[in-house]
């Protein structure tokens, strides 16, 4: 019940967002028209912890660009310059993180940087198989991501 | 499909699919949408959501089958149509409401018309998609 | 542009027509997508072209103040778009069954409704 | 000042489109050329977008890029996902210098189960090295 | 509320296809609800019909935006007659398809869409604006593409492949020509068009774009060497569809050429030169086709396509008399063509089979049958003072008056063809002796089916064999509507007028 | 006198509600109308013989100018009197000849219904209407030969008839209406009075030749002929019908009727004399050739229209004269020969004359009247054949040109037909009785009544001509506009060439009956010719002309779409270059077009690669995302100039299509390349021609002045009448709102129709129901 | 020079040029899926580029477009990914 009403808000946000209309009628119309939403679609397992969330996502959000900045000049380099460096190949990453929504976040950011791709994740939820574009060592790059994002993810969904 | 990443993202996305379809059914009259492209969003929220998740937990999520909007949204264009004839104006006549509302703006037969648009266009997108995936 | 346009259409025409002479079903529907592209196309160039003033009333005002695109091609775009998306889903699921009862894609062989006389 | 700001980000994100479209072309393999590009055009998309916002500099415009933006965030990455993982099942080799591949034998053919380990039915699971690449 | 009166037909039709949706597998309801319906829309068509007789033409702007803004719904005679005889043989059909579709098609949407396609024939003969119209024969051609492939039978789908692809050309040929006219005059109105249209100076211009309105009717209708469709499907799908389809939709075509011609396009002598080279081939094309057949429907289908030419012919001649007899044929044809395909659909319940060599022995087995689809069947020859005889007389005299003596010729052939065809398929069906077919297991056999399906089967047939006889013996009232029609049309006018110089009703 | 049409009509609709009924002994209860009639009609003969002409309109179409107007005058009365005389014989002789017959009721239907539109013919006065009841006549007799409809035989007899006299019909129709439009009126008593006019008409000859079409048809002229001797298959009492008094001398109604209006011209003439003279010989003697009794006289039947022909070619009054009579004498002693063949094959069951004879023995009457009718054919005193054929050398005999060669002609025809009467009314009756035929019955009142009658008629009217003559024939005579006033008919004309030239008819002929006897031999003799007769160049033409019509609808239907399709285009493609290029207006104007633009040439080539991707790859799966490509490149172009709505319905629709394509395209199989470089090539230019003519038909129209008349309206008022800013939608929802309307309908069609296409698997029972 | 100048010269152009590279691969292929992911990429350049378009016209209208050009371009690459696993099962 308790979830529902948070996504309730979350998407009446969004709405007004959308509209760009801050006026509460619209608050109100946004908030009848998601409650419908909600009716139409709900099967009743949304997790629910919005609320503590959003001071750990807005500083994920910067990590997230650093990374993604950072990365992005590291293949930008690649690509223009007519020798490949690259080590590449599948690694085996296994996953700390259990919920899906904790998975899928942290093989989108994976996917996101760029050098790495997020390939699958096995299907007893253990491993996320990832691309990366530079294995110096298997070691180092499971570290990378488990002290990286999914350190930051697991906090946030705690 | 069974990949645990698309199944999460997509039922994510479709309440946000089905609010921004209604958004841009409501601005048509104002801003590029409209109840077609209305439609098809709502519809391609749900044909997402059985990419992921399988057509059965899409039907179930629906509770009706999607062919029934197609005549419910048809009779609302049809009476939509139909109600400047009653006050002895052409068909099709646009009849509005004195003051315009919050949020929407003017409302007038051409929204309703609209939204019969939007329900004929979900239930014939799904209606489609359903019945070749189920037969496929 | 309104040249490159006219031979984007020619192209859009020809394409088209050469996919429906093909023999096979898949085609057939490929050539009919190309086609209806090229007609809506034809539609918009011949209603004359205006580059970047779309027929939306700006802001608050009532009526247009500066130049803006005929709407009409348009509005006819639009609805001939969206019948040629119904014919089109009708013409797959159309050769899809075609496919399965008369079991060829090969349209030369669908001739029995022309021979039994 | 806000066109300043404006040039920035577009040259910026035109210039990530553009890296990412040359890598499109460069890259040796299929991985590669989704692992650059989604994100590289992503970011550059999502820069220009930026860009747009600051130009118009009104709450709906802003709002609409924001919408842009997160939606492209979203779903870049799942449709990455995506053909990457299509592209393993179906046989799309590794660039010959690639340095290991830990998916080898843990799909399982036909159901594309995904196993952690490898388990004792390799012949039942996708293996590149009997596949060609095509 | 009186003047929405002329959309009522139109309105009640859409209103039924609806109603019909919402009761999608009771398909008893559906069947009632179709012939209660048609009975009702008989009546309104009727009544309109009555009113325009007596008022004259009538407009009406959808939505109240006034000409050529809006788009323009008009009933001239000519349309509200189309409008007339689209009900009367849609209450044909409607009962005949109760009697004589399996409810497994009924269960699928049969009625709804069939109420569809003849929503989309009255909106086409209401419409007053070009692209609306083109919107109309998009709502007939999908609708009929369902009719066609209901039931996926092989041979159906075969058709439907050929039948789909050429009527979807022979759409993007229209929807190119309404883009060239819209270029040219920046309307889509037509009365507005016909100003717009005559003060185009680049000449050539105007005749491709009639060009390309020939040829996407003319495929539509039909005609010589745009007909191949036709032959490939209308024997495939249930007789009940064949009915519709063979009465009315090629006559669309014919109906919009017709107001195309004497509308927008006229008094170029090129394309009535054009018009009338291809109705001598269609003449002649279809006759000899209608020769060679051995399945009943396909000689009814080549048939159509033969009788098509006469109104061709008509309107390439280009006179008052030369039109009002190619309306007067079209009056004739559509009633007969209706009656004629659910006839071949009761000798196929009778006997399960439609070839002429197959068949056999009706005249002694089904005598009074028999003597009921001889009215149709010698119609259609034109035995005087049967119904198709009457507009061969204007057609003729046309011929003479113009001096187009390949014309005369072409008309003489067809209408002996026809003569020879119907006399040969008499002889085969009703006067040879019965053969031996074999039995079919399960088919549902008229001799097995209830009484009441039988009266559906049979009331249309003797429904439209009676008004046929009427449009032949009381030929004085139709040829009073059809030269009523043709100087309408000739003086176009009076249409603009209808159209441009009313005022916004309020 | 509409009534009395229109009897014929009642009582056969009556037969069909009541027709079991009569199949009993009530049969001769039906005679009853034509004998009724026959009264009402002779009641006119004392009017009709003081010059007075009746007539009677009534209104039936008036919008064409046709109405029922009847007109009874000397010609009309003549016909009237055999139609409905002979009709009532007939209908009494058939209660007999076909007692008990399943099918008598229809029988009679089709007889009264033959009856009434005979009559109907020969007393209308409006072209159309005679028209009308002519192609009825037409219809009816095509059910009467088609009778025993079981026998496939009879089924091509009656067809060969329809087709024939059909052919005649719309000829007729055609002349009529190219009299209409000559005259302006279709009354034959008005056309009367425009005799010059119409002479003098350019299209004289093109009617002459429609009406003489029409007549040759129905009378069995040379070469149209050879439905008739087929149409014997029918029951005798038809052939009685139809070849003595009825359907065949509709032709000869018609030329007379027109005589006085079209007559009188050199073509006119000619062509009859031509024609007649032909038939008349040529099947006079094809009758030496004949076995069947029934064929004999047949082609004797032919052979006395060919004199009819001839005699009205003539055109004098003696002519006329010597016609109205034959017209008399034939009808009655052909009559009774065919009652008579009747009689012998409904008795004896043959019909072969080589095997007939001394059935005198056992049905004296019969024999009686075969003989007087024989004598009345040979033209034998006193006989009215007689009568009828000295009037006939008299008239030739005054003949303008070839005198010699046309009485030779008709000497010759009237000495074979004597011969062919001796056979048919005389043979079968003397000599000895055949074996097999010793037990055969008589035949009953019914059947021999109305032979004998009308066989002392003959002999009667021979002797007391005065009965016939101004009763009957003088009002004929005037009624083909020539004045009769001082003939008188008699049996005796005193010595003179004609009396000459019938003793030698009538004495060679006579030897000739002894000498020539029919035999099956000469009538193999004949059938080794029938490949240059007229019926098998005709049944070899309808032959080759349906092999041609296979032909020419397989070459267009030939089951191929792409055939379909090239066909199409190519008609496009021709007519509008041909229009295009034949015009001097060919013009494209660069001056109001707009330049191109780096990102719209980029965009344009990558729609261009895109479309070109996607009709070259051999994958089906890169051509779909070739589609996708192309559908971005259009809806970039949209966006560019300034469609954002359509950009965006475009993208959704292309990505659904793609779905769609998607999720049925695993299912199809992979792409095959089907056709050969050669079909290849050929396909690509026609494609090319049309995108080219596409293309140059785009740039003209843009060369052209606009007109946003439209557009500026709905933009002034789309926001203050129609409450909205979006103009495209403000059209789609409001200003042309039921297009919108009808476009979502299409979709839920389109919905409903996969719908069942996907989901609808009839049972394999209710296939093809 | 001008924003727009800027823009409308250099901008615009550069996006094209990666517009054609972006083709080139699709064409070029070799496998289905580089041809799913140049197609995926050119969409999001398209969004790139009418963003820079409405900056060039001024009109913030076009941005709607690329809303539903973000959107559902994804679903494409659903369904084509879906259509190759069918693909391969099937085999
Ligand atoms: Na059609
Ligand atoms: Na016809």
């Amino acid at each position: 019940m308790k979830s529902r009403f948070v996504s309730n808000l979350l998407l009446t946000f969004v709405w007004v967002a959308l509209t760009g209309d801050f006026g509460f009628q619209n608050y109100l119309f946004g908030f009848i028209l998601n409650f419908f939403i909600l009716w139409v679609i709900t099967r009743g397992n949304s997790d629910a912890r919005y609320f503590t969330l959003l001071p750990k996502l807005i500083a994920f959000f910067f990590y997230f660009l650093w990374e993604l900045f950072k990365a992005n000049l590291q293949v930008a380099y690649e690509v223009i310059t007519p020798n490949f460096r690259m080590k590449p190949g599948i690694v085996k990453v296994p996953l700390t993180v259990q919920s899906d929504l904790g998975i899928t976040f942290l093989a989108n950011m994976i996917s996101l940087t760029p050098g790495t791709l997020s390939l699958d994740v096995s299907n007893d939820k253990k491993v996320l198989y990832v691309h990366s574009m530079y294995i110096t060592n298997r070691e180092e790059f499971i570290e990378g991501i488990k002290n990286g994002f999914e350190k930051r993810i697991l906090e946030i969904l705690r | 499909m069974s990949t645990l990443i698309l199944r999460t993202a997509s039922n994510y996305l479709l309440p946000v699919l089905l609010v921004f379809s209604i958004f841009i059914l409501l601005r048509g009259h104002y801003l590029p949408g409209g109840g077609f492209v209305g439609g098809l969003i709502a519809a391609i929220a749900f044909v997402l959501h059985a990419f992921a998740n399988g057509l059965d937990d899409t039907k179930n999520l629906l509770r009706f089958h999607p062919g029934f909007l197609m005549p419910v949204g048809l009779a609302l264009a049809f009476f939509s149509g139909m109600s400047p004839i009653f006050v002895d104006q052409a068909f099709m006549t646009g009849l509005w409401f004195p003051e315009p509302f919050p949020v929407i703006g003017n409302v007038g037969s051409a929204l309703f018309f609209d939204i019969g648009v939007y329900l004929v266009v979900i239930g014939v997108t799904l209606t489609i998609i359903f019945t070749i995936s189920e037969s496929a | 542009m309104e040249v490159l346009l006219a031979i984007i259409i020619g192209i859009l025409y020809a394409a088209g027509i050469y996919m429906m002479l093909r023999r096979s079903l898949v085609k057939l529907i490929i050539g009919i997508i190309l086609l209806g592209n090229g007609a809506n196309l034809l539609i918009f160039l011949l209603g004359r072209i205006t580059e970047g003033a779309p027929p939306i009333i700006p802001g608050e005002s009532k009526v247009f103040l500066e130049a803006y695109a005929d709407p009409v091609p348009q509005a006819l775009i639009l609805t001939a778009i969206v019948i040629s998306f119904g014919l089109q889903s009708f013409a797959i699921i159309l050769v899809k069954r075609a496919h399965k009862v008369v079991k060829t894609d090969d349209l030369d062989e669908m001739n029995a409704t022309d021979e039994d006389s | 000042m806000s066109s300043v700001i404006i040039v920035i980000l577009v040259t910026l994100g035109t210039l990530f489109v553009l890296l990412s479209a040359i890598g499109l072309v460069r890259m040796p393999d299929t991985y590669m050329r989704i692992s650059v590009n989604t994100k590289a055009a992503t970011l550059g998309v999502g820069l220009i977008l930026v860009g747009t916002a600051v130009f118009f500099n009104d709450l709906s415009t802003t709002s609409r890029s924001l919408v842009i933006i997160l939606f492209v965030f979203l779903t870049a990455p799942v449709s990455a996902h995506l053909i990457g993982r299509a592209s393993y099942f179906m046989g799309v080799k590794l660039w010959k210098g690639s340095i290991m591949d830990d998916l080898r034998g843990k799909y399982q053919k036909n159901s594309y189960i995904l196993k952690s380990e490898i388990d004792d039915t390799p012949e039942n699971n996708v293996d590149h090295s009997k596949m060609n690449d095509k | 509320m009186t003047q929405q009166l002329i959309l009522y037909p139109l309105l009640l039709q859409l209103l039924l296809a609806i109603l019909l949706m919402f009761f999608w597998k009771r398909i008893g309801a559906q069947r009632i609800i179709s012939m209660l319906g048609s009975i009702v829309h008989l009546g309104v068509s009727i009544g309109v019909f009555a009113y325009i007789w007596n008022n004259g033409t009538q407009t009406i702007q959808a939505g109240g935006w006034e000409a050529p803004f809006g788009i323009t719904f008009i009933a001239d005679t000519f349309a509200i007659t189309m409008v007339l005889l689209t009900s009367i043989a849609g209450l044909a059909v409607s009962i005949f398809s109760s009697g004589s579709v399996i409810s497994d098609r009924l269960r699928f949407g049969y009625f709804p869409i069939f109420h569809f396609l003849l929503l989309g024939l009255t909106g086409a003969f209401l419409t007053g604006d070009i692209f609306n119209l083109y919107v109309w024969f998009e709502i007939i051609i999908i609708s009929s593409f369902v009719l066609i492939t209901i039931g996926g039978e092989k041979a159906q789908l075969e058709g439907a492949v050929k039948y789909f692809t050429l009527n979807f050309l022979a759409s993007i040929i229209f929807l190119t020509a309404i883009a060239v006219l819209y270029g040219l005059t920046g309307s889509l109105n037509m009365a507005d068009l016909a100003n717009k249209v005559a003060a185009v100076e680049n000449r050539a211009l105007v005749e491709i774009t009639a060009i390309l309105f020939l040829i996407g009717f003319g495929i539509k209708s039909a005609v010589f060497p745009l007909y191949f469709w036709l032959p490939a499907s209308y024997h495939t799908p249930p007789s009940a569809v064949s009915a519709i389809f063979g009465g009315l939709l090629t006559k669309v075509g014919v109906y919009a050429l017709i107001r195309v011609f004497t509308l927008i396009f006229v008094g170029d002598v090129f394309l009535d030169q054009i018009l009338l080279v291809l109705a001598i081939f269609t003449l002649f094309s279809g006759a000899v086709g209608a020769l060679v057949q051995n399945n009943i429907r396909k000689v009814f289908s080549y048939l159509i396509i033969c009788h098509i030419g006469y109104m061709i012919i008509g309107l390439g001649m280009f006179t008052e008399v030369a039109i009002a007899g190619a309306i007067f044929y079209l009056v004739h044809d559509i009633l007969v063509k209706t009656n004629l395909f659910m006839i071949s659909g009761l000798i196929y319940r009778i006997k399960g089979s439609n070839s002429m060599r197959a068949l056999g022995g009706f005249y002694a087995n089904y005598p009074k049958l028999s003597l009921l689809m001889f009215i149709p069947l010698f119609s259609l020859v034109g035995i005087p003072p049967l119904s198709g005889f009457w507009p061969k007389i204007s057609l003729i005299t046309a011929s003479f008056d113009t001096g187009s003596y390949w014309s005369l010729a072409a008309i003489i052939f067809a209408s002996f063809i026809t003569l020879v065809v119907i006399a040969k398929l008499w002889a085969e069906v009703f006067w040879k002796d019965a053969q031996e077919i074999p039995v079919r297991p399960k088919f549902r056999y008229y001799h097995k089916i209830k009484n009441i399906k039988r009266i559906q089967i049979i009331v249309p047939i003797v429904f439209l064999s009676l008004v046929t006889l009427y449009v032949g013996f009381g030929a004085e009232h139709i040829q009073t509507l059809a030269t009523r029609i043709s100087s309408e049309l000739m003086d176009n006018q009076q249409y603009i007028d209808a159209v441009l110089n009313t005022q916004i009703s309020e | 006198m509409l009534t009395a049409i229109l009897l014929g009509f009642l009582f056969a609709l009556f037969l069909v509600f009541t027709g079991k009924f009569f199949r009993g002994k009530l049969a001769i209860l039906s005679a009853l109308i034509p004998a009724g009639l026959f009264v009402y009609f002779a009641s006119f003969i004392p009017q009709i013989s003081s010059g007075e002409i009746i007539s009677k309109t009534y209104q039936w179409v008036p919008a064409f100018g046709v109405d029922l107007s009847f007109k009874l005058d000397g010609l009309s009365l003549l016909f009237s009197l055999m139609i409905t005389g002979i009709g009532f014989l007939v209908f009494a002789y058939t209660a007999s000849y076909l007692r008990g017959h399943k099918y008598l009721d229809r029988f009679y239907g089709y007889l009264s219904l033959f009856m009434a539109a005979m009559l109907g013919l020969v007393l209308s006065d409006n072209l159309i209407s005679l028209f009308v009841f002519w192609e009825l006549t037409s219809i009816s007799s095509f059910f009467l030969i088609g009778f025993n409809n079981t026998n496939p035989a009879s089924r091509k007899s009656a067809l060969t008839a329809l087709g024939i006299t059909g052919f005649g019909g719309f000829s007729l129709l055609a002349g009529a209406l190219l009299l209409g439009s000559i005259t302006g009126t279709y009354s034959i008593s008005e056309m009367l009075s425009m005799k010059e006019a119409i002479a003098g008409s350019e299209y004289y000859i093109l009617a002459v030749v429609f009406i003489f079409v029409a007549a040759f048809t129905k009378s069995a002229q040379f070469p149209f002929h050879f439905w008739l001797p087929g149409a014997m298959k029918a029951p005798t009492p038809v052939s009685t019908y139809l070849h003595s008094a009825t359907m065949v001398k509709a032709g000869i109604y018609l030329l007379m009727r027109f005589t006085p209006v079209l007559g009188d011209q050199e073509f006119w003439n000619t062509t009859l004399i031509i024609v007649g003279g032909i038939t008349m010989v040529y099947s006079a003697i094809h009758t030496l050739f004949r076995t069947d009794l029934k064929g004999v006289l047949a082609y004797s039947t032919i052979s006395a229209l060919g004199i009819l022909v001839f005699l009205i070619g003539l055109g004098s009054k003696d002519a006329f004269m010597a016609a109205s009579v034959f017209i008399i004498v034939h009808a009655l002693y052909k009559a009774t020969l065919f009652l008579v063949t009747g009689i012998i094959d409904h008795q004896t069951g043959t019909r072969d004359v080589t095997k007939l004879a001394g059935l005198r023995k056992i049905m004296m009457p019969v024999a009686i009247a075969g003989i007087l009718a024989a004598i009345s054919s040979a033209g034998i005193p006193p006989t009215i054949g007689f009568l009828g054929k000295e009037l006939t050398y008299e008239a030739s005999m005054h003949a303008e040109t070839l005198t010699i060669v046309i009485v030779i002609a008709i000497v010759l025809t009237k000495i074979l037909l004597l011969w062919a009467g001796f056979v048919a009314g005389i043979k079968p009756f003397t000599g000895k009785l055949p074996e097999p035929y010793k037990d055969v019955k008589a035949p009953d009142f019914l059947m021999w009544g109305p032979a004998i009658i009308l066989a002392v008629l003959g002999l009667l009217f021979g002797i007391f001509p005065m009965i016939i003559e101004s009763a009957l024939v003088k009002p004929v005579v005037s009624a083909l506009g020539a004045d009769a006033s001082e003939y008188h008919l008699a049996l005796w004309h005193g010595f003179n060439t004609v009396l000459l030239l019938s003793a030698i008819t009538i004495v060679v002929g006579i030897l000739l009956y002894f000498f020539v006897k029919p035999s099956a031999n000469l009538e193999n003799r004949i059938g080794k010719l029938e490949f240059i007769s007229p019926k098998s160049i005709l049944e070899k033409g309808t032959h080759y002309f349906n092999v041609f019509s296979a032909f020419w609808t397989n070459v267009f239907q030939n089951g191929y779409l792409r055939n379909y399709v090239t066909t199409i285009v190519l008609f496009l493609v021709v007519l509008v270059s041909y229009i295009m290029f034949g015009s001097s207006r060919v013009v494209i104007d660069h001056t109001q077009l707009s330049q191109v633009t780096a990102y719209e040439l980029v965009v344009a080539l990558i729609l261009i690669a895109g479309v070109f991707y996607t009709v070259f790859t051999k994958s089906r799966l890169a051509a779909v995302a070739a589609m996708g490509v192309v559908g971005l490149a259009i809806c970039l172009i949209f966006v560019f100039y300034s469609a954002p709505d359509l950009a965006m319905t475009q993208f959704s629709i292309d990505t659904l299509t793609v779905i769609l394509f998607v999720l049925v395209l695993y299912r199809l199989p992979k792409y095959l390349t089907l056709s050969d470089y050669k079909m290849r090539v050929r396909d690509g230019v026609l494609s090319a021609a049309l995108g080219t003519v596409v293309c140059l038909l785009a740039l003209q129209v843009l060369a052209e002045p606009t007109n946003s008349e439209l557009g500026d309206f709905y933009a002034k008022n789309a926001y203050i009448m129609a409450h909205g800013k979006n103009v495209v939608n403000v059209i789609l929802v409001d200003f042309r709102g039921i297009d919108t309307f009808m476009e979502i309908s299409v979709l839920a069609i389109a919905a409903i129709g996969v719908f069942g296409l996907l989901k609808l698997r009839l049972k394999s029972t209710d296939r093809s129901q | 020079m001008t924003l727009t100048d800027y823009l409308y010269y250099i901008i615009l152009p550069v996006l094209a040029f990666s517009v054609l590279l972006i083709v080139y691969r699709f064409i070029k292929g070799p496998s289905i899926a580089d041809k799913i992911i140049a197609l995926d990429v050119l969409i999001t350049t398209g969004i790139g580029i009418i963003g820079v378009y409405s900056i060039i016209h001024g009109r913030s209208t076009f941005l709607d477009t690329a809303m539903i050009l973000a959107l559902i371009a994804f679903l494409s690459t659903v369904a084509f990914s879906y259509y190759l696993e069918k693909r391969n099962r099937k085999k």
